[in-house]
């Protein structure tokens, strides 16, 4: 058995691979993130907003895009192929090739002042070919790296990007090259393409200008896309009064081939209809023209109510058979069929919402690694082993297994990254490098005394502000003992240089005029720290973001308002004061709540990883909800897997298995938990760094359609278990879809009873093909490849009636004969069955015992009673609180593999934590002056992470801040209206001293 | 078209010592047309060319010293590229491209000068006034002929110009020639693009104007203009002024 | 108003770390020009701006005060800063009136990391307004709070 | 050319011209004035580094054209008479008078000999401001100029008007008064000389050494010629034989023809080749019916009654090159022949007269005086020596040049600095930049000087009296200056440059170096940040960049876009 390497290498830099990456540094993996592009953020970075909550995609994805970059454990490697793999699991040559840039990334400090200046122009592909780029570009400029690549296709060779970069960066020569590393394990994350609408021609795409893809219209939107975020007709850039959207193109569509379901387009159909309306002055009508809208997502069935009854988006349940063009005006005439009558639409603009298929190298890639596509060319994954290829120790996430959406790629994701680690657990911090840093200097007894570092940024400073001047006025402001200017100060040798000056001129406090702190505080703070200073005695004036670059023709003015801004930061600068990164230590133990399917693979997965764990639960068996699943729609034996689970969870020397236990108490903060465990046997205290939530849900016992009260109603979980034990028959079955979902009081979908639903009457089918099974249902959601499992019980003869709430199906009884009465929308009229059982497709609760345990935590929970994660799209399996984590149906109902997925992921956002035997927080936290205090209580209850707790003292009750807890937002500071509580690098007196700099002229004493 | 008004413009080596320049004294001296005395052919920025017609000149010739004799070695073919990228935008500004003359003279050949001087001025006769200088349209050109001229300040296109000797007869950075071919289509693509994106750049300064009334001004598809719109906001040439129902305008800022 | 012409008013601007920075950024990025009349402050959120600040910039001479967070309701960064922020520059704005100061010169916007353009569009509107009203009548008092 | 080893950062780059040059004529220059029909100025300037413009435009062997690169694409500029031709347009209005130059110092200098190294150090620190008297043994000064040289190449007068000059600046010259007869080195000592500049040149032509050269009618060349220009007249009868390949023998051979011989034979050792002569008089001699005959050395001059018969000449082939560089000539056994003679002029070089000097300053073995090669110091502290006196026989120019440097060590000496700081300064010789090899054969429109020569008389008038009245073709021919040198070189330092200047907006420019892609004399650099930067010294104000440069950052000091576009603007209002 060859040695173990502890590093991973991770194919594909979207949000998927990006998360996995993070994860695993995070966890003292080395990672080397490849990526076919030039630059990481794949096509999330493209979509202008994200649903359900309307969050701009640029903004949540940049910090991860710039933690990626910035990394010390990740190295980037763009532009690159894989070519081939040899070893196992655990010990694997990748070899690579990179393609040549033409640019030296080491150099390319991303000023752009090459892509400015190229004569040659050619399609932003980034922006889908609606608007042009240079030959040398970015993707977009937020791009990680931030390093710009010459397209050789276009580009002439004319040399001016060589000449006008001042940091000697334009490679021409430059070769690709080939090289091969020794990794651990690997995950693909290659993402997935947009399906090509040219395919469907009776669409008129690539025809008709006015008929724009989903991925188009998204840049359409986006405020930095071509149109500035107004939707426009690309024919004659009018703002379109009348938008289609049609759903399902390049999925669901069995004549090419495409009998999956793209999971993630109903839902961005109705967030690009609704932001079009938001990004339009005038009124916009939307119309989406969909076979069923699959709102399965969490809070999804909201948003879509929304939509319709907030926004006015008419929904029309047809397909589009044909688009033709009047060439006059360029709007589009839809064809299609609505209640069986034929119709004719016209609109200004079609958005052909696109599905997603595999990527283009996805046959390659299967090569190159050795492991099974399904039919589609999507990577094979099985129902209990969802981030596992067919090849150990390669691992899949994102949309390359299957179509989803962004939340659910995070979180297999961060389940690759569980299991990716997992096998190489012992190599653990053995690739990556620690870094020493020499002792602080103590600066509390020195006047202080101030570098300030000009950037020319090349010329894209000193083209328009003068540098000298500025030099030259900074140097005489109070304080300030030695200014300088530097061609670049963000360059390798700048960063020796400026250490030289603190010692040489004994600066206590250093600022950097030049860019913004967003991207390079980072590296400026590394570097005083590197010199012994305290990195928060640093400070940044933008000159450029804010002066030269948006004050192009107004030199004179740039150069004034970059002094005005050095001033003011000079004047901050005085009064820095140095910060402590609270250092907290980490007890390496987890404790799960719950011991379902989830928290047993989240309770292995940490095993595996070499932490202790605490697995919580509150019945007499392991296994929970998974017990009650006798088959699956994918064919698989989940007992089987329960089995063997519970068997791994139990032989594991590092799991301590609660039954019929509860936790009753959770005490202390990220790293530091201490917990009581109740059972009958008594109280067990236990100390543990992470919690996760993994406490599940629970079938909804329905009130409706006579349940309870008529024998042959039964939900489809006691259906299932009687086809199982082989006790059903019936001529006739009636499903009902939606028994307490989607309902006013419980308005989201429960995801999995499609599923069910068309599991169970496939069983049925297969016993006795002669039984008639009807499912009425509101819409069919057999999201991803659950689709061809629908396509199949319809083709067995399972007939799918639809409804809607304005008619329900009604069932009676009538002497023990069960009637449903229900209207057939195709031939429009009410019929009535008489069958022997009526299936309700029962939703899914939460637990019960959601509530205690939110409170126990001081986690939230959504109106639903589900637990609401940190963030909807990038942080599924996160809670606000540090160190809570969350999985399985506790999240929200979803299937085996996604709870699994979410299992493993909570087990590797969790080793983020485990594997660091201390964690550095933020500096820039909440302070409190305890003489000054009076304990008001306004701060405490302000802040939003409940960072703040009264401490009783002899005399009085003051506010002391958690500073594991604190994220430094500084809310606090702004209400203490004795002004005893303040943020760190943003104190009043600071930011006070920095306002009135920035207006009032100073002069040296 | 008794006067046709010609600007001249003639090199320090390539003068005849009788040929009388730099006086402002109109076009009645001897060759019969207003010469302007350079150092080189070469000097004669396309912006110097493109003002003259702006100015309503019905012809410009530029004289200079044949190829292997330049006294500045390259400067007649620095000529040479700029004067067909001039003839290019006279072209596209619907000017006759016949109007802009570049030829070669000898100083000790007073005669082969006096006889370029006077076939030109013929030929201007012949070709009649600019349309700056009559016609219904004459608003048009003007318009054109100063979309050409900011064209012929454009940096990419100078570049282009600038670096067209040695992409095409040297080497590119990569060591390749480009064929002259080739360099023509892209030279020529990019003129096109910059003239268009000059003239909606005009058109918007003098008022917010939408995508519609722009397209059917400049005679171009709606969409295509819709195009030149988003380039042109990318590089700050023009901003959106204000949607007036379902149409946005468009305003031309000063760049 | 006679001196309009040649008035340039002062601008202090508090952004947010997250979004509103980033949009300037965004604007920079993208070379969207607007006039030099502002100078910008970072805070970490729109709520940890202190109406103590405002009225300092006020003191000292600004002309006109933007407040710029994230977007409401669920784009803050720390959940719910944005909120705080305004609710705190509503009141502020009424006791600007108060003090003899037009609240119209304290302005609360919210702009995204994506919407460089929208930076520079309120920046632009902010100093077209400001020209109109003129400066700051503290300052033309030399009168202070 | 020169190529010496770097002493000093400063690193000159100079046109092939004037790196040929040994007094560094700034000939780019005076041609670019002549070019510009500035005559007058074109003189100024040759003066500026040499005081004879039409002494050296008629008898200067002319390295500067040797060197001309215009001789790659058809002919060499014809420099010497472009300097001629400046230097009579210029007398042509009478002599130039200059005005004294004030004494600003008060040490006294002496120089003995008023030849071309003499009168250059005279001339030299005359600029200076030093009181400089010249002594002259002759009864008027010039030295070999005056009597070395004969009327049909360089009149009198010529040498007199630029002698002239000299004295006008103040320099006095003392003729009749021979060092070692007249007065001794010591005896300038107790006058007062501060420091005193030997260049009594050599003044003797070197012997035969075979018998019968004490003959009647064995006149010496150099002895010849002073005696010719002295007014005396030779009866050198029918045939004369001139032995040597020299300048002095074609001119020897030249004058013969002028005493009204039949038949002048120059007797050379060497082949054509090796003829140090310049070519373009052996030419002009060959048509005036001079014969040469080569590898030929005489072995002996045979007389009857005292008087010159005939001459017995050996033949010689040429072995290998000897250390000069040309193929030593090897005598022919029993090759003897004879040739009827009536006159044999000896002209194979000249030797220095050690009698006059100070002995102590004699070197023993080479019977010269040696000196520091580059301070021409000599063994006594104050006492400079060079020119022939030192070289041995040399050209005009390089005395002159021997005469600049020392004036230099003078002026230092005088000054107590250090003699041999920076004395050489690095020289680049410059081409363009650009390939100009690449210009192709030029089709000659212009009329070669040289071959004006073509309409001689044999007289003592001087021979190539040019078309030199025709300015328009000077300046034709001047035009066809490629101008190697950097601008600056040619009239910038000199303050005499209207050249236009391209001038560099920094804060528009994006560093794109279009401008030097188009620059045909590489005179563009960046600077550190990257931004265009003119080298004044090599741009030559065509204004191709300012025409090229996409960002518009580059105008032309002179001849701005403006005062174009405003010439236009008045042109058309004015139609």
């Amino acid at each position: 058995m060859a040695e173990k390497i502890g590093s991973v290498m991770v194919v594909g830099g979207g949000v998927a691979g990006i998360q996995a990456s993070l994860d695993l540094a995070d966890s003292g993996f080395k990672v080397y993130l490849l990526d076919k592009s030039s630059s990481i953020g794949g096509v999330m970075a493209e979509l202008d907003k994200t649903f359900p909550t309307n969050d701009c995609s640029m903004c949540i994805l940049a910090p991860k895009l710039v933690a990626t970059g910035r990394h010390p454990n990740i190295s980037l490697i763009t532009n690159a192929e894989l070519v081939d793999l040899k070893g196992q699991a655990g010990n694997f040559l990748v070899k690579f090739r990179k393609r040549s840039r033409y640019v030296d990334e080491e150099r390319c400090n991303g000023c752009g002042l090459c892509s400015q200046k190229c004569p040659v122009e050619a399609l932003d592909t980034f922006n889908e070919g609606l608007s042009n780029r240079s030959a040398i570009y970015v993707e977009y400029p937020q791009a990680v790296p931030l390093k710009y690549i010459i397209d050789r296709e276009k580009c002439i060779g004319c040399g001016t990007c060589e000449e006008v970069c001042k940091a000697k960066a334009i490679a021409y020569d430059q070769q690709d090259t080939e090289t091969t590393l020794s990794v651990g394990s690997i995950i693909l994350a290659p993402g997935f393409e947009p399906f090509d609408a040219r395919v469907k021609s009776e669409l008129g795409y690539g025809k008709f200008p006015n008929v724009v893809t989903s991925i188009e219209f998204e840049r359409i939107l986006s405020a930095s896309g071509p149109y500035g975020g107004l939707a426009l007709r690309p024919s004659d850039g009018e703002v379109p009064r009348k938008l289609a959207f049609i759903q399902c193109v390049g999925s669901r569509d069995a004549q090419i081939n495409r009998d999956y379901c793209s999971a993630a387009c109903c839902m961005y159909g109705i967030k690009e209809a609704i932001i079009a309306k938001e990004h339009v002055p005038v009124a916009l009508d939307c119309t989406l023209f969909y076979m069923d809208i699959r709102a399965h997502g969490k809070e999804f069935d909201a948003y879509y109510n929304r939509a319709q009854d907030e926004f006015g988006i008419r929904f029309v349940r047809s397909r589009v058979a044909n688009i033709t063009e009047d060439p006059k005006t360029n709007n589009l005439h839809l064809y299609y069929v609505e209640e069986e009558e034929p119709t004719t639409e016209e609109f200004d603009m079609v958005v052909l919402s696109v599905g997603m298929q595999p990527p283009a190298e996805a046959s390659k890639l299967a090569n190159i690694f050795g492991i099974e596509l399904n039919g589609q060319k999507f990577c094979q994954t099985r129902m209990f082993s969802p981030v596992e290829t067919s090849r150990p120790g390669v691992f899949v996430c994102g949309a390359f297994s299957s179509p989803k959406d962004i939340p659910e790629s995070v979180a297999q994701a961060s389940g690759a990254a569980a299991k990716a680690m997992s096998i190489i657990a012992s190599e653990r911090g053995k690739e990556i490098v620690a870094k020493e840093y020499p002792p602080e200097r103590d600066v509390s007894q020195e006047e202080p005394r101030i570098g300030v570092f000009v950037c020319h940024c090349g010329i894209n400073i000193s083209g328009t502000v003068s540098v000298p001047e500025v030099v030259d006025f900074a140097t005489k402001l109070p304080s300030v003992v030695y200014g300088e200017a530097n061609l670049y100060t963000c360059s390798q040798d700048t960063q020796g240089m400026i250490k030289e000056k603190i010692q040489e001129h004994n600066l206590n406090r250093v600022i950097v005029a030049s860019c913004t702190p967003r991207t390079h505080e980072a590296l400026f703070r590394e570097t005083v720290r590197e010199s012994g200073l305290n990195p928060y005695l640093f400070e940044m004036a933008n000159i450029r973001d804010q002066c030269s670059w948006v004050h192009v023709h107004q030199p004179k003015e740039a150069t004034e308002k970059a002094k005005d801004l050095i001033r003011s930061v000079v004047a901050k600068a005085r009064l820095l004061k140095p910060l402590r990164r609270p250092v907290i230590n980490v007890t390496p133990t987890g404790l799960v709540i719950g011991g379902g399917v989830s928290g047993m693979t989240a309770a292995l997965e940490l095993a595996n990883q070499g932490f202790d764990v605490h697995l919580v639960e509150r019945t007499k068996n392991l296994g929970g909800h998974l017990r009650e699943i006798r088959y699956t729609l994918e064919g698989e034996n989940p007992r089987e897997h329960l089995d063997s689970l519970v068997t791994q969870v139990l032989e594991n020397g590092r799991i301590h298995v609660y039954l019929d236990s509860e936790v009753a108490e959770v005490n202390g903060f990220v790293g530091n938990f201490k917990s009581k465990i109740n059972s009958e046997s008594g109280e067990k205290e236990v100390e543990h760094g992470v919690v996760i939530v993994a406490t599940g849900a629970k079938e909804y016992v329905p009130t409706e359609y006579l349940y309870g009260n008529a024998p042959g109603v039964v939900t489809q979980r006691e259906l299932e278990e009687m086809l199982f034990n082989g006790a059903f028959k019936a001529e006739s079955v009636v499903m009902i879809q939606c028994v307490g979902a989607r309902t006013r009081e419980r308005p989201n979908c429960a995801r999995i009873c499609c599923g069910q639903a068309i599991k169970n009457a496939l069983r049925i089918k297969e016993t006795s093909p002669e039984t008639d099974v009807y499912v009425l249902y509101k819409d069919v959601r057999s999201y991803g490849f659950k689709e061809k499992y629908y396509r199949k019980a319809a083709s067995k003869g399972v007939i799918f009636v639809n409804y809607n709430d304005d008619r329900k199906p009604e069932v009676s009884s009538d002497g023990g004969k069960l009637k449903v009465l229900f209207w057939e929308p195709i031939i429009k009229e009410e019929i009535t069955l008489e069958p022997d059982t009526v299936v309700l497709s029962a939703a899914v609760s939460p637990n019960p015992d959601s509530k205690r345990v939110s409170e126990m935590l001081k986690v939230p929970l959504t109106k639903d009673g589900f637990f609401l994660e940190a963030h909807m799209k990038l942080r599924p399996v996160d809670f606000q609180t540090d160190g809570v984590f969350l999985c399985g149906m506790a999240h929200s109902p979803k299937f085996i593999d996604e709870s699994i997925c979410q299992a493993c992921a909570a087990a590797a956002r969790a080793s983020t934590i485990l594997s660091k035997k201390t964690l550095e927080m933020e500096g820039i936290i909440a302070d409190v002056d305890e003489d000054l205090c009076s304990g008001c209580r306004i701060c405490e209850h302000l802040c939003p992470y409940s960072a703040i707790e009264m401490n009783e003292k002899q005399t009085k009750v003051t506010a002391h801040v958690l500073e594991a807890l604190c994220k430094g937002c500084g809310v606090c500071g702004t209400a203490c209206p004795t002004k005893a509580i303040t943020l760190g690098h943003f104190t009043t007196g600071e930011i006070l001293a920095q306002v009135k700099a920035a207006l009032v002229e100073e002069v040296r004493a | 078209m008794l006067r046709p008004k010609i600007i001249g413009f003639v090199c320090n080596w390539s003068k005849p010592p009788e040929i009388q320049t730099s006086e402002p004294s109109g076009f009645e001296g001897h060759p019969k047309i207003h010469m302007i005395q350079v150092m080189c052919v070469g000097r004669i920025d396309p912006v110097i060319v493109l003002d003259a017609f702006v100015r309503g000149a019905d012809g410009v010739l530029m004289v200079g010293c044949p190829s292997p004799d330049c006294h500045y070695v390259e400067g007649n073919t620095q000529a040479k590229f700029k004067v067909k990228m001039l003839k290019k935008l006279l072209a596209l500004a619907g000017i006759k491209p016949d109007r802009l003359l570049l030829d070669w003279a000898h100083m000790t050949d007073v005669e082969s000068f006096v006889k370029i001087v006077d076939n030109f001025r013929n030929l201007i006769i012949a070709m009649g006034q600019s349309p700056l200088n009559g016609g219904d349209s004459s608003d048009d050109f003007l318009l054109n002929l100063r979309a050409a001229k900011n064209t012929a300040s454009d940096f990419r296109l100078r570049v282009l110009t600038g670096r067209e000797g040695e992409l095409t007869q040297a080497e590119s950075v990569y060591g390749e020639t480009i064929p002259a071919n080739d360099f023509d289509r892209i030279s020529e693509l990019l003129t096109r693009m910059e003239f268009i994106r000059h003239k909606i750049h005009l058109l918007a300064i003098q008022e917010p104007v939408s995508v519609k009334q722009l397209a059917e001004r400049i005679k171009e598809k709606p969409s295509f203009v819709l195009c030149q719109i988003v380039e042109m906001r990318r590089r700050g040439m023009v901003t959106l002024d204000e949607i007036k129902g379902t149409t946005p305008l468009y305003k031309g800022l000063e760049v | 108003m006679s001196e309009e012409s040649d008035f340039e008013p002062k601008i202090i601007g508090f952004l947010c770390n997250w979004c509103s920075y980033a949009g300037a950024d965004l604007a920079g990025v993208s070379r969207i020009q607007y006039p030099p009349n502002i100078r910008i402050i970072r805070v970490m959120c729109s709520g940890r701006v202190d109406p103590a600040f405002i009225l300092e910039a006020f003191k000292n001479g600004a002309d006109g005060v933007l407040v710029a967070g994230c977007h409401l309701p669920s784009d803050c960064h720390y959940i719910s800063g944005n909120f705080k922020a305004s609710r705190r520059i509503a009141l502020l704005q009424r006791l600007l009136q108060d003090l003899g100061i037009e609240p119209q010169r304290l302005r609360l916007e919210w702009v995204s990391a994506s919407e460089g353009d929208k930076f520079a569009t309120i920046v632009r509107e902010m100093v077209e307004q400001l020209k109109k009203l003129g400066p700051n009548p503290l300052t033309k008092d030399g009168g202070e709070i | 050319m020169q190529k010496v080893e770097q002493d000093s950062n400063e690193v000159r780059m100079l046109p092939p011209c004037r790196a040929a040059c040994p007094a560094e004529v700034n000939v780019q220059g005076y041609i670019a004035l002549i070019q510009q029909r500035r005559f007058k100025e074109s003189v100024e300037l040759i003066r500026k580094n040499m005081p004879f413009p039409a002494i050296c435009g008629r008898i200067c062997f002319s390295p500067c054209q040797d060197a001309c690169n215009r001789k790659e694409i058809d002919q060499p500029v014809g420099i010497r008479h472009l300097k001629r031709l400046a230097a009579d347009i210029e007398r042509e209005q009478g002599r130039v008078k200059p005005k004294p130059i004030g004494k600003t110092h008060s040490e006294q200098v002496a120089i003995i000999g008023a030849g071309p190294a003499g009168l250059a150090a005279a001339y030299e620190l005359a600029k200076l401001g030093y009181p400089v008297t010249v002594f002259e043994r002759m009864s008027n000064p010039g030295g070999m100029m005056r009597y070395g040289i004969p009327d049909h190449r360089l009149k009198k007068y010529v040498v007199a008007n630029e002698i002239a000059f000299i004295q006008d600046l103040g320099v006095e010259i003392k003729t009749g008064s021979a060092l070692g007869k007249d007065f001794t080195l010591e005896d300038l000592q107790e006058l007062g000389y501060k420091a005193i500049f030997i260049a009594v040149g050599a003044q003797r032509s070197q012997l035969l050494g075979v018998p019968g050269e004490h003959l009647g009618n064995v006149f010496p060349a150099v002895e010849f010629l002073r005696d010719i220009a002295q007014g005396r007249t030779f009866d050198v009868g029918e045939k004369v034989a001139i032995v040597g390949g020299g300048n002095s023998a074609v001119d020897a051979a030249r004058v013969s023809l002028r005493l009204e011989a039949r038949e002048v034979i120059i007797l050379y050792r060497r082949s054509r080749k090796e003829m140090p002569a310049l070519s373009y008089e052996v030419e002009a001699a060959q048509r005036e019916g001079v014969k040469l005959q080569f590898l030929v050395s005489p072995k002996r001059i045979l007389g009857e009654k005292g008087s010159v018969k005939a001459i017995e000449c050996v033949r010689m082939k040429l072995g290998p090159p000897d250390e000069s560089g040309r193929r030593r000539p090897i005598p022919i056994p029993d090759s003897e022949h004879t040739y009827e003679i009536d006159t044999v002029i000896p002209a194979i070089g000249q030797k220095i007269e050690t009698h006059c000097l100070p002995p102590v300053l004699v070197d023993g073995k080479t019977r010269g005086i040696s000196t520091d090669p580059l301070t021409l110091e000599t063994k006594l502290p104050g006492v400079f020596a060079g020119g022939d006196l030192v070289t041995g026989p040399a050209s005009v120019i390089e005395a002159v040049a021997a005469g600049k440097g020392a004036a230099i060590s003078i002026d230092r000496y005088l000054n107590n600095s250090n003699l041999k700081a920076d004395r050489h300064i690095a020289v680049e010789e410059t081409t363009w930049v650009k390939n100009w090899k690449a210009v192709t054969k030029k089709p000659e429109r212009y009329v070669s000087f040289h071959e004006d020569l073509g309409r001689y008389k044999v007289s003592f008038e001087e021979a190539d009296e040019l078309m030199a009245k025709n300015k328009e073709i000077a300046v034709s021919e001047a035009r066809r200056c490629m101008e190697c040198g950097p601008c600056i070189e040619c009239l910038g330092d000199e303050g005499l440059c209207d050249a236009d200047k391209a001038v560099i907006d920094e804060s528009l420019c994006t560093g794109c170096n279009v401008c030097a892609v188009v620059c045909p004399f590489g005179g563009v650099e960046k600077n550190e940040i990257g931004v265009a930067k003119i080298n004044e010294f090599l741009c030559k104000g065509c204004g191709i960049c300012s025409a090229s440069c996409p960002e518009r950052a580059v105008s032309m000091k002179k001849s701005s876009e403006d005062q174009i576009v405003n010439m236009i603007s008045a042109a058309l209002e004015g139609s």
